[in-house]
């Protein structure tokens, strides 16, 4: 399904470069893309079990729908007056990451955002929502820059992950991410994430430390993909969903295992064929707590943040009569 | 506190022989020479003829450091469970995998936490063991770093972290992402306290561990012949289907990208550790000795 | 501060005709076209033919972006000392280079400084004039400048600067490369005060001003058309000996390396600058009236 | 003279090239750098005047002399056990400024330098003391890594400046020099600057925001070049001589003009001919503005720190009868 819509927007770009654009570069990216998405593409999932629940293969098929709404649709639906903010200061502008500022119910805030393309030009664009370091460090210029003002800061996540690549490494994206995560501890402004599509592992998590983590339904939140989890550990790519199942990505799952808070429901079908819905319902809950956490001072807000991650793991004690 | 001393979480530094020592020659994959093994152990596993890196686990890294019969097993008294009751396709379940991997390495768990001294001078130490499911990080691995930290206030020493480490778990999914973000909230307490968190990364230190508390050091060091990134090599050449640069990832690309302070040699890693350390001196508890004894004290009170 | 009323400070934004005013038409340097001058200033100084910017004086960029009749001059009735005793190799000593500019702007001075309201809210602006010496700052703008951040905290006005400088004014030596220093220690204030600095870089923001206060903005907007840099072209041109990229620190070159938020048109800097500060509005002064009224009295006070 | 130098260094590399090393893009650049400098060099100056005084000009040469004690010399006699940091995480490490840790008269100080190079191939690798951003941004990570522990900062200047070339550019020079001069009005230790050689422009005063700014008796500090100025002011490069004069770049004008603190003797001809005399007098006054500096609470140490920088510059005051 997805590598049909890639096929279709390479054939969209090849249409263009006819005008007289130069996109051979482009069009052989997007070529690569799609033969590394072929190779790891599995074969149509089973139907909808009988149950009500969706499946969670069923889910992650969701949380890619090329059709779901994207970062700026929130930003669109939900905010007035967008300001967007670019570039990181020190390398470049990464449009896999959307940033700015942006009045929410009356209250200006700071909007950071993955983002993915509607279609092949403007997935070129935005790499697919798979951001370099320098998006990672525009974000985190940014929110500081809200911090300055006191804007609490909204996250929205779409992701299959930092982008993995040779210019990535070069300029630490892994230290990058780690910067996030600890820089967005001591941000002494509110921070709620919501994971909207795919909460794709370190490169979701540098967004997503937040006093509340909200979930869309039918997204999904994870260490590593299905298909990535299906190759490393069952050494086969196409048995992704099972690996889908065996991870507990879905929102249900995470709520159950306290790593978010609240889940966002969606109409039967996805947020793509009712977006007015899921958006509303997102308002909603965002309004919500928000409310309740501009309410909190400072120094209580950065301690509960602190403690809601300290706590996140499950392990098991050892009572001591067991040891030898 | 007494199951400090029990053999499940001691690390036995000093036993004389080891499991795998069956034969007393060993030929080294670098250079195909026949190397003595006593003599390759007492050169920090260092092949003598070539010089080429053998493996390190966690208690030789840990006897490699440390003033001798300094180091003291700190590790809270847990081992993983199996939250998402996760089973490979071969069949064999996450509490077996763990099982299996105790019964290779004799340790609980993937990382060893330990306070000890090094050229006098109190440390934290949280070293990681790549036999250990691939040193990969957990819930377990993420609390002992949290408890190492909080030792490490405690005691006014220094906090070092030995990274050996695939990344994260997957076998406990998102709550191994999860230990990203636990880790890093707790580093902010060292900063706090103005004490020293020097991160040592090696062979391989990548994926989330790299991108979260051992890219946080105030103080990091490559040991040579690290490999250091966050994705992994198979999975950019296919995405990019490019060759990538020889030297990628590697600790000299590593050093030449501003990611760490220095490369290190094995054999200088504690004389080192030592130079640094003692340009922190005031900041940490004058007297390792007695910062111990008052440790050992509160234990069995 | 009754000189704020003088003839020497003040700008006056309503005269009806100019100097150069000789004749009513003018031939557009780029198409080459015959344009009616009135129509050109009309069109914000851009080519009504052919879209070309030309140049703006500090008091036209002043014009154009302020409500009409709110700006009033601010500036400190200071002007250029010559502590170095500078003289060029012509023999012109550096206070006549300072008259003979004031004489060809009608200025005191390369910067103005003043309290505007754009779209309702409260500003204190700081417009430099590339006409006056290039633009350069020395000692005076680096006061000026932080004359504006004192007055924008009194205020709670959003400080907003636009530059046109080559930098440096060489002829007060290292007094000017200490304006950097100078500038950029008066934007903290603002930062405490909780008050928004937007920089607005237009043709050239370079070399000792882009280095310092100009790149300090909370929002950083280029003019379509901005040359932004350090180091200019020739010199490394001449250093690198190697031809510079096309695009070489134009705006789309600032944009894409990071350097600004955005790229606007000139003719939409008003309603750019007007989205930005409601989006800050909460913080600024509630009545922008109000504002203007009390500083009018403690000003006569 | 520096040019002679720089041929010197040339066949050097020539002859390091001929055992085996391929140094052939090395020896491009630095013959283009020759060719730059032959353009830019002047005639020989006239011979000193019979004052004691040094001429201005031949200060400027003596700053520039190549066996003049550079900042690892520096370093290597000031402290002790001096621990080397390197890169600025984001993308690389810059050769062309030194910093570390180490221990001043037992305490532990951050030392940042600007290093040029002894030969021909340390040039190479210090880019001839120019930094790049990310020797900038190195020097900032450093000095908020000390601020965290209490470590005082020490600075030594000696650079051109800046380094004039695209990636530079490309790489945000200027955000980065106007970030560390902000940021060291911030740092909560105390800072001490010396120019100890070339005090070039904005890659200068980046590292020299001091709580106290000293000063070597033949080093230069200046907002251009003599050359520079010359080219531009004179349209005669070579004319550098004069320019120097006329733009009061040593360190008894600078004094005189309140931009530094404290001028550090040197021997007759130059800190080079006597270093272990030169060192001495500047450990002597380090130590004594450390003491003094250490004693201040942070704020009032930041305070006057802000206030040193407030009050430099002249102007005339206009005094109101004259205004019309
Ligand atoms: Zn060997
Ligand atoms: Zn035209």
């Amino acid at each position: 399904m997805i590598y049909e819509e890639l096929q279709r927007q390479i054939e969209q770009l090849r249409i263009l470069s006819r005008n007289g654009l130069d996109l051979s570069e482009e069009i052989a990216q997007l070529e690569a893309k799609l033969a590394a998405l072929k190779r790891q593409t599995v074969a149509p999932a089973p139907s909808p079990s009988p149950a009500t629940e969706l499946d969670d293969w069923e889910r992650v098929k969701l949380a890619r729908h090329p059709k779901r709404p994207y970062t700026l649709d929130y930003i669109k639906s939900l905010t007035e007056d967008f300001y967007e903010l670019h570039g990181d200061r020190l390398y470049g502008d990464d449009a896999a990451i959307v940033t700015g500022l942006a009045r929410f119910e009356g209250q200006t805030v700071v909007i950071v955002g993955t983002q993915k393309g509607r279609d092949a030009t403007e997935n070129v664009k935005r790499n697919f929502g798979m951001p370099h370091p320098e998006g990672y460090r525009k974000a985190l210029r940014v929110m500081k820059l809200g911090e300055r003002f006191g804007f609490p800061v909204i996250t929205l996540i779409d992701t299959p992950g930092a982008y993995p690549g040779v210019g990535a490494e070069e300029r630490n994206i892994g230290g990058a991410l780690a910067q996030n995560i600890y820089e967005l501890f001591h941000l002494k402004v509110p921070v709620i994430a919501t994971i909207i599509g795919e909460g794709g592992s370190g490169g979701a998590i540098a967004l997503a430390v937040g006093d509340r983590v909200l979930m869309l339904e039918n997204a999904i939140y994870s260490v590593i993909t299905p298909e990535g989890c299906a190759a490393i550990l069952f050494r086969d790519a196409t048995k992704a969903p099972e690996a889908a199942r065996a991870l507990r990505l879905t929102a249900p799952h995470l709520l159950r295992l306290g790593v978010i808070d609240e889940v966002i429901p969606e109409p039967p079908g996805g947020a793509h064929l009712e977006p007015e819905m899921t958006l509303g319902t997102l308002k909603e809950a965002l309004q919500r707590h928000l409310c309740e956490l501009l309410a909190l001072p400072v120094e209580l807000l950065l301690r509960q943040r602190r403690e809601k991650f300290q706590k996140m793991g499950v392990y098991e004690e050892i009572p001591e009569s067991s040891l030898s | 506190m007494a199951i400090f001393g029990k053999k499940y979480f001691k690390v036995e530094l000093d036993r004389p022989e080891r499991k795998d020592d069956e034969t007393l020659w060993m030929k080294c994959k670098a250079c195909g020479e026949l190397v003595f093994k006593k003599r390759v152990r007492e050169n920090n596993n260092i092949c003598p003829k070539c010089g080429e890196y053998f493996f390190l686990t966690a208690p030789e890294r840990i006897e490699l450091l440390v003033d001798p019969g300094s180091f003291e097993d700190i590790s809270r008294p847990i081992i993983a469970a199996d939250p998402l009751q996760f089973t490979d396709e071969d069949g064999s379940a996450y509490p077996e995998k763990i099982k299996k991997a105790q019964e290779e390495t004799g340790l609980a768990n993937e990382i060893i936490i330990g306070q000890a001294r090094i050229g006098g001078y109190p440390v934290i130490l949280a070293v990681m063991d790549f036999r250990f499911i691939g040193g990969s990080m957990g819930s377990v691995m993420g609390e002992q770093i949290c408890q190492a930290i909080r030792h490490a206030v405690k005691e006014r020493a220094a906090f070092v972290l030995i990274s050996a480490t695939g990344g994260a778990r997957m076998q406990e999914g998102i709550l191994s992402l999860m230990q990203m973000a636990k880790t890093a909230s707790a580093r902010k307490m060292l900063a706090e306290a103005k004490l020293p968190f020097i991160s040592i990364m090696t062979y391989p230190t990548t994926a989330g561990v790299e991108a979260s508390i051992a890219s946080l050091g105030d103080i990091t060091l490559a040991e040579k012949g690290a490999l250091i990134g966050f994705t992994g090599r198979r999975v950019i050449k296919q995405t990019i289907r490019q060759d990538l640069p020889e030297d990628f990832q590697t600790d000299r690309f590593a050093f030449e990208h501003g990611m760490v302070d220095n490369l290190v040699k094995r054999e200088q890693l504690r004389d080192e550790l030592i130079r640094v350390l003692s340009l922190f001196a005031p900041l940490l508890t004058q007297s390792p000795a007695v910062a111990i004894e008052a440790h050992k004290k509160e234990a069995i009170v």
